[in-house]
């Protein structure tokens, strides 16, 4: 049978799932999620036979195309819907269903008791589609597409609870932010289809060479645009700290594994446009490495568990984009980084889901500790993913970061050396915030008081449906950065789409991995001197001007507010009352001068014969003098 | 000059006449004005000696017998050739028959026709001591509310006189636009004006203002007739005669025979220039052009509503026929001295008409100052100085008269207690109360303000096209902002009819006699054909194009 | 001559204006359904054109030529072309529901005298303003369509003025007199620019001789007819003057806000969805058709023009409490976009553009309509006036999300497509007049997820707690232009088909070649 | 003498025949004047007679005159019955109808 024909169904079952059951209506209320799960799992499997059909050709045939029809055929403009399914896009494709497959599950047992979980599991299936349909595009138009539609998606699920103003707001500002980062991608594609007269992803990325390099530069860093808003990077960072607001699950999918690692997959993908254009490739590294500081720093400082984790996803991608943007060495470890950690962060979430499922949606971890007894399960997984994301050896983030950190280094000169030591203190700051999470939430002993009305949580394992998702989460986390890096058999992999080439690393692979062990233990020890020894205050004590300053984002939101939002609110009324006013007034003005004017000639008409006979005598008058002087002149 | 040329004139003048041959005159081609004159005779005496309850019906059966009639004769001629290849001087040179005399006297006794309708309409007014009444005052000469009055309102009595006087008006505006010398002008100016003045004063109800408005009529009229006399007088000075072609031959420098005293005044061309103007100036008066308009809005208002449309309408065309005419046959050699100027009166007429009628509060004075922009309109065209120019006019004056007519009969069916209700805040929601007659005034407006498929498009598109074509684009501009000052207070009143609630104290809407109907039906047919379908008109009037010289 | 496919479908709706203005005061519904069937059945006219249209042929097809008044050299000619034909579909099919949309708006509140029709005359008028758009679309005669440019203002006229939202903001007597100031600016507005448009076409009859826009073209082609520079720019000037009042463009906008603020939201629709759309279409068949040079000449002041729309129109849009106003502030910023692709001058923009008019009309229509339900329910236009709706009422609140996303164009809706191609073609051309307005879809997003969060989400309102879902007859009105929008988003190829040869033809008008890639890519 | 003086007295007579009709109020006295303007005008035609040696203004003059009279029955009629309905023949007080 012809496997690429299936390629569309990967994305049509879920769409098929999303239509069901948002216009299904009520009567699937009972059966809505189990329709949900079995759809994205039926994708996954899907994904799977094309993943065992595609281990059977070899490295080169590898890449799939399936042309759907012509989307927009317009003079000089070709916009097709078709899909290439190649290594890249592979990857991403099992990472997106398998993980969301779990997550639905998981989303089963926690969404019981919310009566509009059928709407849940379509937007998750929504979600699903859209992001299928980014990593499975073959242009850039189509991608744009998928980039929106998760941004829907995510917009929908973050404010799934609509009657909370503060998650409505969050929504609408992740929607806001991310276009401005689509912005970048529009613009992007209007240069790609100016320079080259078309924005597949074939032609452009081969035909890189016949252009200017200024040409190129531009629209890399438009692609960096984009991708920033998607991956909440630096200085688009500001929406993923709020989009905690939705319900775990969403945070685990969407703000963790898959959606918010699309502006890497954008990076990655396109590698040549960046290879030729080394500005756009700096600007990329930089971005990174700042944000991968920012995500961390903020993690260490935020109490509530899921913005801490947020802090340290933005983090994590920071890592990932930094390796992006080191070009043919980091593409691999960016890619390689990008699936570890979606195995181990959507795996914290869950956990921390799990937590808050067990307190009363608690979230602020002051209020926990000691938790290990009452939730062992939860407690396993998570400090699996706790020791997979630090990069305790062995597990999957060691091999993963490390080999970004390498890479760092490998980039050579000044630039290596700086990036190669933000990155490992990164890794240092890391292992301080997680390590901080976990006693607080599992160590220590109980902090938690009954709320104002008087229940006091009741700390519990999670059902089944939930806990087997983390367990499985757990399992990846461990063993996938081994398996992967075996043989370098993911390099190997993905080389047909990304070229590896090793740099010249000015330090040893061992000398890199030892530094990295050192930053780890340092960044444990504090944390434990901190949090562990000690107990732990629960309303939490003022802190450093840093700390305060990272409680509150670094004030990137006072930023935005002040600037962008006030400003913005004057702009508009002042231009409402100009509007009112000005444009508006010019032309009643005139109105109501005509009218005015009316209002005297009419004096004129003053009802005496006599002044009549007047206006009559002059006016012959004047005609007389005026035909005289016509003949004068 | 010498005296001795004096004397020469003075012994040739009174060499004897020996004999005086007896003129000669076509009465067929002058047929529907003698038609119409002989009715209007044949009605005076009818006033004498038919019995007062038969006159009203009398009277109105012979003057639509003689408008029919003479309504036939004029198309008889006109199928006859007479506006075309046998355009002739009838009357030994006194009127001219040709293209434009005979539409505009058919349009003329059309609107006449349609005039009388209303004239005659005695269904509005209450019945008064169990009598019809009409729009006319009882007995002209009682004083108003004396017991006079009432006792002639008692007995029955009616200004049956209406008709024949309407016919006389109707015969002198026949020959206002025909006259082809000077003094038939003048007399036919008068012949019409006199009757209108005493129409003015006849009204049934708010009578003070009726007869001011006929006093106000009479002696400016016949202010500005003395202007046009003496004009005339300076331009027999000028020529030496009064006939059209004379003068107009004087002028071009084309006469054949220059005695020394012509030679002694034809030098004179301030006498030319000024005679023309005092002439041009009585037309302008006429048709009600800005400085001389002030009297239109006083008797539009004071005179009885169905005079005002008559005269709004027929007026009009008669005073725009010999305008065309005088300026067309007499003056064109001069047309380099008065185009300008009459360019400056149409951009002044447009432009103030349209101003004041903003603010105005009473209809049937919007209504005066919305002809006073049409003739602003009308202007444009003559202006055009071409032979389109000539047949816009006469379309634009075919397509307003009815409408006029028609807007005018609408008037009077809106009435309260005291007679009509003209005040505007009165029509406020007659839309909701009676939505049939407020659409047929809607349709009216529409017209006035020239908006696509009614006749006022069609007659403001062919001057505008005329003047546009004869090089005055100017007035173009000027003339499209004038409408859109104009559209804003026709829009006013739709507004005021059919967005604004009823007033409960408001007027009632008077179900007229088939007369009225026939008029305001006419009208709005009218309205639509031209607007719709105007070929055929435009035809008509594009052949009626040519004067006859 | 074969049958007058054409006549039919613009007379069928003006016949069928009479005959429900016919119907007795008593059969009010009688009068609704004759005015749906007319509707539907000019639908399946504009289908029949649709169908028999042959996009690769002639330029103007379908066409009928008859003599109507020879002085003014004006000829009754009818011609489509693929943008007539698309417009006149989107007209057909937005009438029936906004006929379905209207069906309570026109009921008297109390029996008045029997003679007071008011149902009767809504629908009556609303066939009438069907009749005059589709004429206008068809007409290749100056004068012609000049004429029912400047007819169908009287019925708009009537529609915005009499039959006022009756969820108006304060006092019943202010209502009216807001209403009736906003009808009278409406056609005040459009009237001065009729007019203005008056003098340009005699003008244009004065140089050329005729109305014929086939004839003046060829006559221009082949060099027996050369403007004098200026002469073309003023003309043009007059001729754009009325169509940028009706489309509306920056500064001559003001009176749409009012416009539909105070209309009910179908007739609301009617305007911005249908009669506005007239503007455009004008400008891209006679603007550019007539006076190709005038218009590259004006171009750069139309762009800067088009783009303060853009921008402008979504900041208001922003700063509206009103939410039809809101939504006239949004079309606004969308006609800014329509005009900068039809003066772009790619072929991507103007195809752009004429798509834009298509769905900018479908997503209007379900974003007003919508709202509209909306308003009836709670008799408030005020955004403050709600909250929490999406708790009582999901499916309204759905489609009024959708219909938002439609607004700001969301990839895989319609407007989506339309609105790349505009800016892809602005781009190829004038780089940065199509990044700035790029600019436009971050405000869109803001203006529209605002109204979203500000009136669905959130605690419920008490005004609203008891508010229902939509009827069945709403939502027969909403779901298939819903349908539509992702139809046409997903699957807008039969359009941009009708399209593409009639933009060549207008490219051909100006004689611009669009910009060629600097890398021919390896196909 | 020479007939160009009959021309100035004329223009004379119609100058204070007009100035008559706009500074006098009483609706007599103004239509008298008008008369006199009328008259002017037949002095001109005469004149103008004279001048040309025709005899087509004299006998306009005659016209003229009978136009006047007819103007005289009209006018007088009107002037009486508003004199009767106001008892007064202020052109002035007749000012009902304004703006």
């Amino acid at each position: 049978m012809n496997t690429e024909n299936l390629i569309a169904l990967l994305v049509a079952a879920p769409l098929l799932g999303a239509a069901v059951l948002l216009c299904g209506g009520r009567r699937l209320d009972r059966v809505g999620h189990w329709i949900g799960t079995l759809l994205s799992a039926l994708s996954f499997v899907i994904g799977l036979v094309l993943f065992t059909d595609m281990l059977g050709k070899g490295a080169e045939e590898r890449s799939l195309h399936q042309h759907l029809f012509s989307w927009i055929p317009v003079e000089g403009f070709q916009a097709d819907v078709a899909f290439q399914l190649d290594q890249l896009s592979m990857t991403f494709v099992l990472l997106i269903s398998g993980v969301g497959t779990l997550i639905h599950l998981y989303s089963i047992g926690y969404m019981e008791h919310d009566e509009r979980r059928r709407r849940f599991f379509g937007y998750l299936n929504l979600f699903l589609a859209a992001m299928l349909l980014l990593v499975l595009a073959d242009n850039y138009l189509l991608l744009y597409v998928g980039w929106e539609g998760v941004g829907l998606a995510s917009y929908l699920l973050i404010g799934f609870w609509q009657h909370k103003p503060s998650a409505a707001t969050a929504a609408k500002k992740a929607f806001l932010v991310n276009r401005v980062g689509d912005m970048g991608l529009s613009i992007a594609i209007m240069l790609m289809f100016t320079t080259f007269g078309t924005f597949a992803f074939g032609p452009v990325l081969e035909s890189t060479g016949e252009t200017s390099e200024g040409k190129l530069t531009a629209i890399g860093l438009m692609l960096l645009l984009a991708a920033c808003g998607k991956s909440a990077q630096v200085p688009l960072q500001s929406w993923l700290g709020d989009a905690m607001e939705g319900p775990t699950p969403v945070s685990a999918l969407i703000h963790a594994a898959t959606m918010v690692t699309a502006g890497v997959y954008l990076i990655v993908r396109s590698g040549e446009i960046f290879n030729a254009a080394p500005d756009a490739q700096l600007a990329v590294t930089v971005v990174g490495a700042v944000t991968l500081l920012f995500g961390a720093i903020v993690g260490c400082a935020k109490d509530d568990i899921k913005k801490a984790l947020a802090g340290s996803t933005m983090s994590q991608i920071g890592y990932m984009i930094l390796a992006a943007g080191l070009g043919p060495i980091g593409y691999v470890f960016a890619i390689m980084h990008l699936v570890t950690h979606g195995f181990f962060k959507a795996g914290l979430f869950l956990g921390a889901g799990s937590v808050m499922h067990g307190m009363n949606d608690e979230v602020d971890m002051r209020k926990y500790g000691g938790l290990r007894k009452y939730m062992p399960v939860t407690f396993v997984t998570f400090g699996l993913g706790y020791l997979a994301i630090i990069g305790f050896p062995g597990l999957s983030g060691f091999f993963s970061k490390d080999k970004i950190i390498e890479a760092a280094f490998a980039k050579g000169g000044t630039e290596g050396w700086i990036l190669g030591s933000v990155a490992l203190l990164g890794a240092a700051i890391t292992a301080y915030y997680m390590t901080r999470v976990m006693l607080l939430t599992f160590f220590g002993e109980k902090r938690w008081q009954p709320d104002a009305d008087g229940n006091a949580p009741h700390p519990h394992e999670s059902p089944r449906s939930m806990t087997i998702p983390m367990i499985l989460l757990a399992v990846g986390s461990v063993f996938a950065g081994g398996f992967f890096s075996i043989g370098d058999r993911f390099m190997h992999w993905l080389e047909p789409v990304t070229h590896h080439d090793h740099g010249d690393s000015p330090l040893s692979a061992a000398t890199v991995t030892g530094a990295t062990m050192v930053v780890l233990v340092v960044g444990v020890t504090l944390a434990w001197f901190q949090y562990g020894r000690r107990p732990v205050p629960v309303v939490a004590p003022r802190g450093s001007l840093l700390t305060r300053a990272a409680r509150k984002d670094l004030l990137q939101d006072d930023f935005n507010h002040v600037v962008l939002v006030r400003g913005g609110e004057h702009l508009t009324r002042s231009l409402v009352y100009v509007d009112h006013t000005l444009v508006d007034g010019v032309v009643n003005g005139t109105a109501a001068s005509v009218g005015g004017l009316s209002g005297r000639l009419r004096k004129l008409q003053n009802g005496y014969a006599r002044s009549y006979a007047v206006s009559m005598f002059g006016g012959a008058a004047v005609l007389i003098v005026a035909t005289l002087l016509m003949r004068a002149v | 000059m010498s005296a001795t040329a004096v004397h020469s004139l003075w012994t040739t003048a009174a060499d004897p006449i020996d004999k005086i041959d007896a003129p000669k005159i076509e009465y067929g081609q002058l047929a529907p004005t003698l038609i119409i004159i002989g009715a209007a005779v044949l009605g005076v005496l009818i006033e004498a000696f038919v019995p007062r309850k038969f006159r009203y019906y009398v009277q109105l059966f012979v003057s639509v017998v003689a408008l029919a009639a003479a309504f036939a004769a004029v198309v008889a001629l006109a199928a006859g050739d007479y506006g075309t290849t046998k355009a002739r001087i009838a009357a030994m040179g006194a009127i001219a028959v040709d293209g434009p005399a005979l539409f505009l006297q058919g349009t003329i006794l059309l609107a006449g026709l349609v005039a009388i309708f209303t004239f005659a309409e005695r269904r509005l007014d209450p019945v008064a001591h169990g009598n019809r009444v009409d729009s006319f005052v009882a007995q002209a000469g009682s004083v108003p509310g004396s017991a006079g009055e009432q006792a002639a309102t008692k007995a029955g009595f009616t200004t049956t006189e209406v008709f024949p006087l309407a016919l006389f008006a109707i015969g002198g505006m026949l020959v206002f636009p025909a006259a082809n010398d000077l003094l038939t002008l003048f007399i036919a100016l008068e012949v019409f004006s006199l009757p209108l003045y005493l129409l003015c004063a006849l009204a049934r109800r708010k009578r003070l203002m009726s007869q001011e408005a006929a006093v106000k009529y009479f002696l400016l009229g016949a202010f500005a007739s003395a202007f046009t006399l003496f004009g005339i007088a300076l331009i027999y000075g000028y020529a030496g005669s009064v006939s059209y072609g004379t003068v107009a031959k004087v002028v071009d420098g084309t006469v054949t025979t220059v005695d020394p005293a012509l030679a002694g005044t034809m030098g004179n061309d301030a006498l030319l220039l000024i005679g023309g103007a005092m002439i041009v100036m009585g037309l302008l008066f006429k048709v009600g052009a800005v400085p001389f308009h002030m009297w239109t809005p006083d008797v539009y208002q004071g005179a009885p509503t169905p005079v005002t449309g008559f005269m709004a309408a027929a007026t009009k065309v008669a005073a725009f026929g010999a305008l065309l005419r005088l300026l067309y046959v007499v003056l064109p050699g001069l047309r380099w001295d008065w185009r300008p100027v009459m360019m400056g009166v149409a951009v002044i007429t447009m432009l103030g008409g349209a101003i004041v009628a903003i603010t105005q509060t009473d209809i049937k004075r919007l209504l005066a100052y919305s002809s006073i922009a049409h003739a602003g309109f009308i202007l444009a065209g003559v202006i055009a100085t071409t032979e389109e120019g000539i047949s816009s006019v006469l379309f634009y004056l075919a397509a307003y008269s009815f409408v006029t007519i028609g807007a005018f009969a609408v008037v009077t069916l809106v009435r309260d207690a005291g007679g009509e209700a003209t005040h505007l805040s009165k029509w406020a929601g007659l839309g909701r109360r009676s939505p049939l007659v407020a659409a047929v005034f809607a349709v009216f407006l529409l017209a006035f303000a020239g908006i696509p498929l009614t006749s006022g498009f069609s007659g403001k598109f062919a001057v505008f096209k005329a003047a546009a074509d004869g090089g005055a684009g100017a007035l173009v501009v000027v003339g499209v902002i004038s409408s859109a000052i104009a559209a804003f207070f026709y829009i006013r009143v739709i507004v005021l009819m059919f967005f604004s609630e009823p007033k409960t104290d408001g007027p009632t809407v008077a179900v007229p006699s088939p007369l009225t109907m026939t008029a305001i039906g006419i009208g709005v047919a009218v309205t639509l054909v031209l607007g719709v379908a105007p070929q055929y008109f435009l035809d008509l009037a594009g052949d009626a194009g040519v004067f006859v010289r | 001559m074969s049958f007058p496919l054409l006549t039919a479908t613009a007379a069928l709706p003006a016949v069928g204006a009479i005959a429900t203005a016919a119907v007795p005061a008593a059969r009010r519904t009688a009068a609704k359904w004759l005015a749906l069937l007319f509707s539907l059945a000019t639908l399946a006219l504009a289908v029949v054109v649709a169908v028999r249209f042959d996009p690769d042929g002639d330029r103007y097809q379908l066409t009928e030529s008859r003599s109507w008044i020879a002085d003014f050299g004006v000829r009754y000619e009818l011609g489509v072309d693929g943008i007539g034909v698309a417009l006149i579909a989107l007209t057909a099919l937005l009438i029936p529901f906004i006929i379905l949309a209207g069906w309570h708006d026109a009921d008297p509140l109390e029996t008045k005298s029997s003679r007071w029709r008011p149902t009767q005359g809504f629908f009556a008028l609303i066939l009438a303003v069907e009749a005059m758009v589709i004429i206008s679309f068809e007409a290749t005669d100056v004068f012609l369509f000049y004429i029912f440019f400047e007819a169908m203002l009287i019925p708009m006229y009537f529609l915005i003025g009499g039959f006022g939202d009756r969820a108006h903001t304060g006092s019943d007597e202010n209502a009216s007199a807001q209403r009736s100031y906003a009808a009278v600016k409406f056609l005040l507005y459009n009237l001065v620019g009729g007019l203005i448009m008056l003098a340009a076409v005699i003008g244009l009859y004065v140089v050329a001789g005729n109305f014929s826009l086939q004839e003046i073209a060829e006559a221009r082609a082949n060099g027996s007819l050369d403007m004098a520079t200026n002469t073309e720019r003023w003309l043009f000037l007059g001729f754009f003057f009325a169509f940028a009042v009706k489309a509306p463009l920056w500064p001559l906008h003001t009176w749409l806000p009012n416009a539909m603020g105070e209309a009910t939201a179908p007739v609301a629709v009617l305007i911005t969805a249908v009669v506005d759309k007239v503007g455009t279409f004008a400008m891209l068949r006679f603007c550019l058709g007539l006076f190709p040079e005038a218009s590259k000449w004006a171009t750069p002041a139309i762009l800067v023009l088009a783009l303060i729309s853009i921008v402008y129109g979504a900041l208001l849009a922003v700063g509206q409490r009103d939410i039809k106003r809101l939504v006239a502030y949004a079309s606004i910023s969308h006609f800014g976009f329509i005009i900068l692709g039809i003066f772009a001058m790619t072929s991507q923009g103007q195809s752009g553009a004429t798509l834009y008019m298509v769905n900018h009309g479908i997503s209007t229509a379900a974003l007003m309509l919508v709202a509209g339900f909306l308003i009836s329910r709670r008799g408030s236009r005020l955004i403050a006036d709600y909250g929490g709706v999406q708790k009582v009422a999901p499916v309204l609140a759905g489609t009024f999300l959708i219909g938002g996303l439609a607004t700001l164009s969301l990839p895989g809706l319609a407007p989506f497509v339309s609105e790349f191609l505009v800016l892809v073609g602005t781009f190829a051309r004038y780089p940065a007049v199509g990044i700035i307005a790029t600019f436009g879809i971050v405000l869109a997003a803001l203006y529209t997820l605002v109204l979203y969060q500000r009136t669905m989400t959130g605690p419920v309102k008490p005004e609203v707690a008891a508010m229902p879902d939509l009827k069945v007859r709403e939502l027969a009105v909403v779901a298939p232009l819903i349908a539509l929008l992702i139809v046409l988003g997903v699957y807008p190829k039969p359009v941009t088909e009708l399209v593409n040869p009639a933009v060549k033809h207008t490219m051909s008008d100006v004689q611009k070649k669009d910009p060629q890639p600097e890398v021919e890519a390896v196909k | 003498m020479n007939p160009v003086n009959y021309l100035y007295l004329a223009a004379l007579l119609f100058a204070i025949g007009a100035t008559g009709v706009l500074i006098r109020r009483n609706a007599i006295v103004v239509f008298m004047c008008i008369e006199l303007m009328l008259n002017a005008c037949n002095l001109a035609f005469v004149a103008f007679s004279r001048l040309h040696g025709n005899l087509d203004g004299q006998i306009i003059a005659f016209f003229t005159m009978v136009v006047a009279a007819a103007e005289v029955v009209v006018g007088l009629a009107i002037i009486v019955s508003l004199f009767r309905s106001r008892h007064s023949a202020s052109v002035d007080d007749a000012s009902l109808m304004k703006l």
